[in-house]
C-alpha cells in the first residue's frame, strides 16, 4: 500500500537518520528541485487501487474511482514519475499570470482610449456577438473537464497540470465575460450579454464545438477524458480561436486579435505538458492501443467542430483548411508515443 | 489572554457582533481605524490577539474602501483586505467599494 | 481455551483499553488482568480494596469465581472494574 | 484602469449554464455526484457566492500573499529558529505538518469536484479558486517543512503520513475521504467548506499561529495565517450552498450533513490542536487555552452562524461542549503513552508551573489528571521504564479512529459505543460516532482500525516493533519524550534516589 520507499536499512534494525530531501524522492540520487519537492506524491488515494477511499469497498466513489480510474485502459507502472516540463508551481504560476493579466489589463486601457470598440464596422460587431462571446460556454465546459482530471488524475503531479489548465479556461471564461459587457455598451441591439446563451445553443457554428464538448462532460473514463479534452478538443478550440484571431486583424479588431493571442499563450504552456504526458503515458502497449481508439473515435468531432466554427467566419473558407491541416500536425505531435529505444 | 486594545460598548460582548479577524500588521491597523469611522453609531470592541485581531461590530460591521486609502495614505483595493482576512463572524458581502458582515437574523 | 478480546474501563481511568483475555479465567483473573494495564501505570494501586468485574451498563458485579467462558461473551465486550468498598477478601 | 467595474461583468461569466442536447443532464450531472439532494439546475442557479472575486483580482492577491510569506521566511531562514526553539514547540511543527500538508491535497480534488459537478455556475467559478489555493497549502506547507528536513527524519513525515498505515494516517483519511472526496458535490459543499473550514481550520491556524507569534516563530505563524485567508473565503462556498437547500425545502437533509461533518471534525481535530495548545506550546508563549480557542471560534462564531443560516445546533450540542472540558486532556495523556506511534516527541507538559496554567484554565484539572501525571512521574523517577508504556493497544473507534476517552477520577466516565452489523461488532466513541455510524452502515462496515487488524492477524508479526513497522515507523523517527523526561524531575518533591533513578530511566529510554 506504502509503495514511498522508507529506506532501505528499515527492516536491518538500523535507526534511520535524516536525509537531505523526502525519503520518496532521495532515491533519485540528485538534488530535487522547488517543482519536485512540493508536487511529487502529494496524492494518496491512487495507494490502494482496491479501495481508494478510506470508506467501504462499495461506496459509489470507490467503485467510481476503480471503474474510471484504476480501470481505465491508459496504465502506467508509476504515474508518481511523470513530470510537467514547465515545472509549474503554485506560486510561479499565480506570479506569472498575475503579470499576465496586466498585460491583458494594459491591452484593455490602450484599446479602450482609443474608442476601440465604436469604431468596429458594424457587420464585425455582429460577428463577435454571433461567434466570440458564446465562447465563455464552451470555454467553462473545457474548465468543468479539466476539473474532472484534476479529481481523477492517478498522481499529483499530473492533477497540478490539470488545475492550472482549469484556471487558465476560467481565466479566459472571464475575460470574455468582461468583453461581452464593454461591447454590450457600444453595440447595444447585437445582443451582447443577452444572446449567447441561445446562439451557443442554435447557431450552426457552434453545434459540433458543442456536441464535443458535452460529449465529453459525459465521458468519465479518466484516461479517454484526459486524452480528447487535451489533444484533440483543446487543439480544435485553439485551431478556430487562431482563425477568429486571424479574422480580427483583418477586419480592423487588433483588440480581439491580441487577446486571443494572449489566450493561446496559456494553450502553449498545456501543450507542453501534453507532449509529455502523452509520451510517458504511452510506454504500454495496451495505452497506445487505448490511446489510438480514443483519437479515432473523437478526432472527427473535433475537425468537423473546427471546420464548422471557421469556415463560418468572415475569411475563413479560404484559411480553414489549412488551419485543420495544422491542427492535425499538433494533435499527432501531441499524440505521439515516446520514439522506442534502438 | 488577548488584550482589549479599543472598544466603545458598555461591555456587551452581544451575539450579534460582527466582524473580521485579520492577521496582524499595517492593513489591520488601518482597517480598525476605518471601522470607527465607518461604523459610528455602532458598539466596537477591538481585541488584540497578536497574530491576529479580532474586530466586533453591534449588528453589521462597514469597511469603505476610501476609508482604507484615507488611513493607509495609499491606493488600496477592497480585493487586497483579502491577504489579511482569515475569517469573521457573520456573513459577507465583498464589493470593490465595500466589504460588510452581517447577521441576517438578530437576536 | 481461547483468547477472547475485550473492552475495558478501570475505574478511575480515562480511557478505554483492549484486553484479550482467556476463556477459562476468572472474573477474579479478569480483574488482575485488566488492572495490569491502568494500575501502576497511570493509576495508584489500591491494594486494600477487592476489585470487580460488571458489564457496561450493568449494575451488579459478577461473581468473582464465574468464568469468562460461561458469561455468555461475544468478542468485543465492555466490562468495567471497579473496587468493591468491602474489606479485602483472601484472594484479593 | 480597465473601464469595466467587477460587478458590471461578473453576472456574466458565471451565466454557463445551458441546456445540453448531445448528453442528457442527468449523464452530465450524475447525483451520486453532483446532488444526493436531487436540486434540478434550475433551482442551483439561484445561487450566490458571497464573497466575490475575479481571476485578476486573484492572481493579484495570492501572488502578494505568496511574495509575503516566502520573503517573511527567507528573512529568517539565518535565524535558525528551529535549532533553538523549545522542543514542545518543534514537535508541534512535525506535527502539523504530517497530519496538514496531504490533507491539503485531497482538498484540492475536492474543490475540483465541486468545479466539475457542481450544478451552480459560481459554485464551479469559486471551487476552482478553491483547488488552486488548496495547491498553494499543499505546496507552501511542503515547502516549509523541507527547509529543516535534513535535521530530523520526523519532518519526512510532512509527505509520509497519508501514505502509511499508521493509525493517525489512517484515521485521517477516514475523515477526509467521508467527507471530501467520498461525497457529492453539493453535500461536499455543506461538509467540507461550511464544517471544516468555516469551523475547525481557524483552531489550527489561527489558535497555533497565535501562539507561534508569541514564540516568536514569525516565519509559521506568517504562514499558516496565510493559508487561512484562502479558506475565509472558499469556505463561503458552502454557506451559499446552504441557503439554496435551505430554501427548496432540504434542512433537515442540509442538517445533517453539517452535524456529521461538525462531529468528525471535533474529533480529529481536539486530537491534534488540543494537545499542541495546552501541553506542547511553552507555557510562557501560551496566548489562550484550547478551549478558549474553541469558544472564541466554534461557539461564539461557527454557533452563531449555524442560527443565521436557519439551522439548528447540532444534536449533541451540550454533549460537545462538555467535551471542550476534557477530551483534549484524555487525548494529551494517550498520545504521550503512545508516543513510539507518533512522528513527533510529545512534551509532558506538566510540570508544577504548567500544571498551575491547567488547573486555572481548567479547575480540576489537578485532581483529574494530574493525579495520574503523578504516577507516570514517579515511575520515571523510579526508572520503571516498562510501565511508561502500553502493554496493550487502546480501543480505537470505528467511525474517528481515536482512542475512546473520558474524565479520570469519576469511576467510569468513559464510556463504549458499538453497533453490531453484519459478522461482527462496531466500537464508537462516543454516542455521535455511532450515529453517524448508524445513519449509512453500509457506507463504513468492513472499515478496520488498527485494533481491528491486530485481532485479524492482518498485522505479522503482532509483536509491538512489528506493529509500529506496518505502520511505517522504524527507529529514528518514532516519537519519544519531548523534554527527555526532565518535567518528570519537577513533577514531585525532591527525592533521595530521583537523580540516580532518573538518570537509569532517561539513559533507557
Amino acid at each position: 500500500m506504502d509503495n514511498a520507499p522508507t529506506g532501505s536499512d528499515a527492516r536491518t534494525g538500523a535507526t534511520l537518520g535524516p536525509l537531505k530531501t523526502w525519503s520518496y524522492l532521495a532515491a533519485q540520487k540528485r538534488r530535487p528541485s522547488e517543482y519536485e519537492i512540493v508536487s511529487v506524491h502529494t496524492l494518496y488515494n491512487n495507494d490502494n487501487a482496491q479501495v481508494p477511499l478510506e470508506l467501504a469497498a462499495g461506496v459509489p466513489m470507490n467503485r467510481w474511482y476503480r471503474r474510471y480510474r484504476n480501470e481505465s485502459r491508459l496504465r502506467h507502472a508509476d504515474w508518481n514519475a511523470f513530470r510537467d516540463p514547465d515545472a509549474r508551481v503554485y506560486r510561479s504560476y499565480v506570479a506569472a499570470q498575475d503579470k499576465e493579466e496586466i498585460y491583458v489589463d494594459g491591452l484593455l486601457d490602450q484599446y479602450n482610449a482609443l474608442g476601440h470598440d465604436a469604431r468596429l464596422a458594424p457587420a464585425w460587431a455582429e460577428t463577435l456577438a454571433r461567434l466570440y462571446t458564446p465562447l465563455r460556454y464552451l470555454l467553462h465546459a473545457a474548465q468543468m473537464c479539466a476539473a474532472y482530471s484534476v479529481t481523477m488524475a492517478p498522481s499529483s503531479t499530473l492533477a497540478n497540470c490539470a488545475v492550472f489548465e482549469m484556471a487558465d479556461q476560467f481565466r479566459w471564461v472571464s475575460r470574455v465575460a468582461y468583453r461581452t459587457a464593454e461591447l454590450a455598451k457600444a453595440w447595444p441591439g447585437l445582443g451582447f450579454r443577452t444572446g449567447e446563451r441561445r446562439r451557443w445553443e442554435e447557431d450552426p457554428a457552434w453545434q459540433p464545438y458543442r456536441m464535443l464538448m458535452e460529449k465529453l462532460l459525459a465521458t468519465y473514463d479518466w484516461g479517454e477524458s484526459v486524452v480528447a479534452l487535451n489533444v484533440v478538443a483543446l487543439p480544435a478550440v485553439d485551431a478556430g480561436l487562431r482563425l477568429l484571431a486571424d479574422s480580427a486583424l483583418e477586419q480592423g479588431d487588433p483588440l480581439t486579435g491580441f487577446l486571443l493571442e494572449a489566450q493561446l499563450k496559456d494553450s502553449a504552456r498545456r501543450n507542453r505538458w501534453v507532449r509529455a504526458f502523452m509520451q510517458f503515458a504511452q510506454d504500454q502497449d495496451g495505452s497506445r492501443d487505448a490511446v489510438a481508439e480514443w483519437l479515432a473515435k473523437w478526432q472527427p468531432l473535433g475537425e468537423a467542430a473546427a471546420a464548422a466554427y471557421g469556415e463560418d467566419l468572415p475569411g475563413g473558407a479560404g484559411r480553414a483548411a489549412t488551419a485543420i491541416q495544422a491542427m492535425r500536425g499538433l494533435q499527432d505531435t501531441l499524440a505521439a508515443a515516446r520514439a522506442a529505444a534502438p | 489572554m488577548h488584550d482589549q486594545v479599543a472598544a466603545r460598548t458598555s461591555g456587551n460582548d452581544s451575539k450579534n457582533m460582527v466582524g473580521p479577524v485579520l492577521k496582524s500588521g499595517d492593513i489591520a491597523e488601518a482597517a480598525i481605524a476605518a471601522v470607527q469611522d465607518d461604523n459610528p453609531a455602532a458598539a466596537l470592541i477591538v481585541e488584540n490577539h497578536e497574530a491576529y485581531v479580532r474586530i466586533k461590530a453591534e449588528g453589521q460591521c462597514l469597511i469603505r474602501q476610501s476609508t482604507m486609502e484615507h488611513h493607509l495614505g495609499r491606493p488600496f483595493e477592497m480585493a487586497e483586505l483579502e491577504t489579511v482576512l482569515a475569517s469573521f463572524a457573520g456573513q459577507i458581502e465583498a464589493t470593490p467599494e465595500y466589504m460588510r458582515f452581517y447577521f441576517d437574523k438578530v437576536f | 481455551m481461547q483468547t477472547l478480546p475485550l473492552v475495558c474501563s478501570f475505574e478511575d481511568g480515562c480511557i478505554l483499553t483492549l484486553v484479550p483475555v482467556d476463556t477459562g479465567a476468572t472474573m477474579d483473573e479478569v480483574a488482575r488482568n485488566v488492572a495490569e494495564h491502568f494500575v501502576g501505570r497511570m493509576l495508584p494501586p489500591q491494594p486494600s480494596k477487592v476489585m470487580r468485574v460488571r458489564l457496561q451498563g450493568g449494575s451488579a458485579f459478577l461473581p468473582r469465581q464465574l468464568r469468562v467462558e460461561e458469561a455468555g461473551w461475544q468478542p468485543l465486550t465492555t466490562i468495567e472494574i471497579a473496587y468493591e468498598n468491602a474489606a479485602p477478601a483472601a484472594n484479593a | 484602469m480597465a473601464t469595466l467595474n467587477r460587478a458590471d461583468w461578473y453576472d456574466i461569466a458565471r451565466d454557463t449554464n445551458w441546456t445540453p442536447r448531445y448528453a442528457s443532464v442527468e449523464e452530465i450531472f450524475p447525483d451520486e455526484m453532483s446532488d444526493a439532494f436531487g436540486l434540478t439546475v434550475e433551482q442551483w442557479e439561484a445561487y450566490d457566492e458571497p464573497f466575490k472575486i475575479s481571476y485578476r483580482e486573484y492572481v493579484a492577491v495570492q501572488s502578494k500573499k505568496d511574495a509575503d510569506a516566502y520573503s517573511v521566511k527567507a528573512a529568517l531562514a539565518r535565524a535558525n529558529f528551529f535549532d533553538k526553539a523549545a522542543p514542545g514547540w518543534i514537535s508541534i511543527l512535525k506535527m502539523h505538518y504530517g497530519a496538514i500538508c496531504l490533507a491539503e491535497y485531497i482538498a484540492v480534488l475536492g474543490e475540483a469536484k465541486m468545479a466539475r459537478f457542481g450544478k451552480a455556475p459560481g459554485m464551479r467559478n469559486m471551487a476552482t479558486f478553491g483547488s488552486l489555493d488548496e495547491m498553494r497549502h499543499t505546496q507552501i506547507q511542503l515547502y516549509f517543512a523541507h527547509e529543516n528536513i535534513h535535521k530530523s527524519r520526523q519532518l519526512d513525515w510532512g509527505l509520509k503520513t497519508y501514505h502509511t498505515q499508521n493509525w493517525a494516517g489512517i484515521a485521517g483519511r477516514a475523515m477526509l475521504d467521508d467527507v471530501i472526496l467520498g461525497r457529492d458535490a453539493a453535500t461536499m459543499s455543506i461538509m467540507l467548506t461550511f464544517a471544516l473550514e468555516q469551523g475547525f481550520t481557524n483552531l489550527q491556524f489561527l489558535g497555533l499561529a497565535a501562539d507561534a507569534a508569541k514564540m516568536g516563530d514569525y516565519s509559521f505563524s506568517n504562514l499558516i495565517s496565510s493559508v487561512q485567508t484562502d479558506e475565509a473565503r472558499h469556505a463561503q462556498i458552502g454557506t451559499a450552498a446552504l441557503k439554496v437547500l435551505i430554501a427548496n425545502g432540504k434542512k433537515a437533509q442540509a442538517q445533517q450533513a453539517v452535524e456529521i461533518a461538525f462531529w468528525r471534525n471535533w474529533r480529529l481535530f481536539f486530537s491534534l490542536t488540543g494537545p499542541a495548545i495546552d501541553y506542547l506550546t511553552p507555557l510562557e508563549h501560551r496566548h489562550q487555552s484550547f478551549k478558549e480557542f474553541v469558544h472564541e471560534f466554534i461557539v461564539a462564531q461557527f454557533e452563531r452562524a449555524i442560527e443565521d443560516l436557519g439551522l439548528d445546533r447540532p444534536w449533541y450540542w451540550d454533549f460537545f461542549l462538555d467535551t471542550t472540558n476534557y477530551y483534549q486532556h484524555s487525548g494529551h495523556l494517550e498520545l504521550w503513552f503512545l508516543r513510539q506511534t507518533l512522528w513527533w516527541n510529545p512534551a509532558g507538559g506538566v510540570t508544577p508551573a504548567e500544571r498551575a496554567w491547567l488547573e486555572e484554565k481548567y479547575p480540576g484539572w489537578n485532581q483529574r489528571w494530574g493525579r495520574l501525571w503523578d504516577v507516570i512521574a514517579d515511575n520515571v523517577q523510579h526508572g520503571r521504564q516498562d510501565k511508561l508504556f502500553p502493554a496493550t493497544v487502546p480501543m480505537l473507534c470505528n467511525i474517528c479512529g481515536l482512542s475512546i476517552g473520558g474524565i479520570p477520577g469519576q469511576g467510569h466516565h468513559v464510556k463504549g459505543h458499538w453497533t453490531d452489523y453484519g459478522e461482527r461488532r462496531y466500537y464508537f466513541c462516543s454516542a455521535p460516532c455511532k450515529w453517524i455510524f448508524d445513519i449509512e452502515q453500509q457506507r463504513y462496515a468492513g472499515h478496520k482500525s488498527i485494533v481491528d487488524r491486530l485481532l485479524a492477524g492482518d498485522i505479522q508479526p503482532g509483536t509491538i516493533d512489528g506493529t509500529l513497522e506496518y505502520m511505517g515507523l522504524f527507529p529514528g523517527e518514532r516519537g519519544d519524550d519531548a523534554d527527555d523526561y526532565a518535567w518528570a524531575r519537577s513533577a514531585l518533591p525532591p527525592m533521595n534516589d530521583r537523580s540516580a533513578g532518573h538518570a537509569d530511566a532517561a539513559a533507557g529510554l
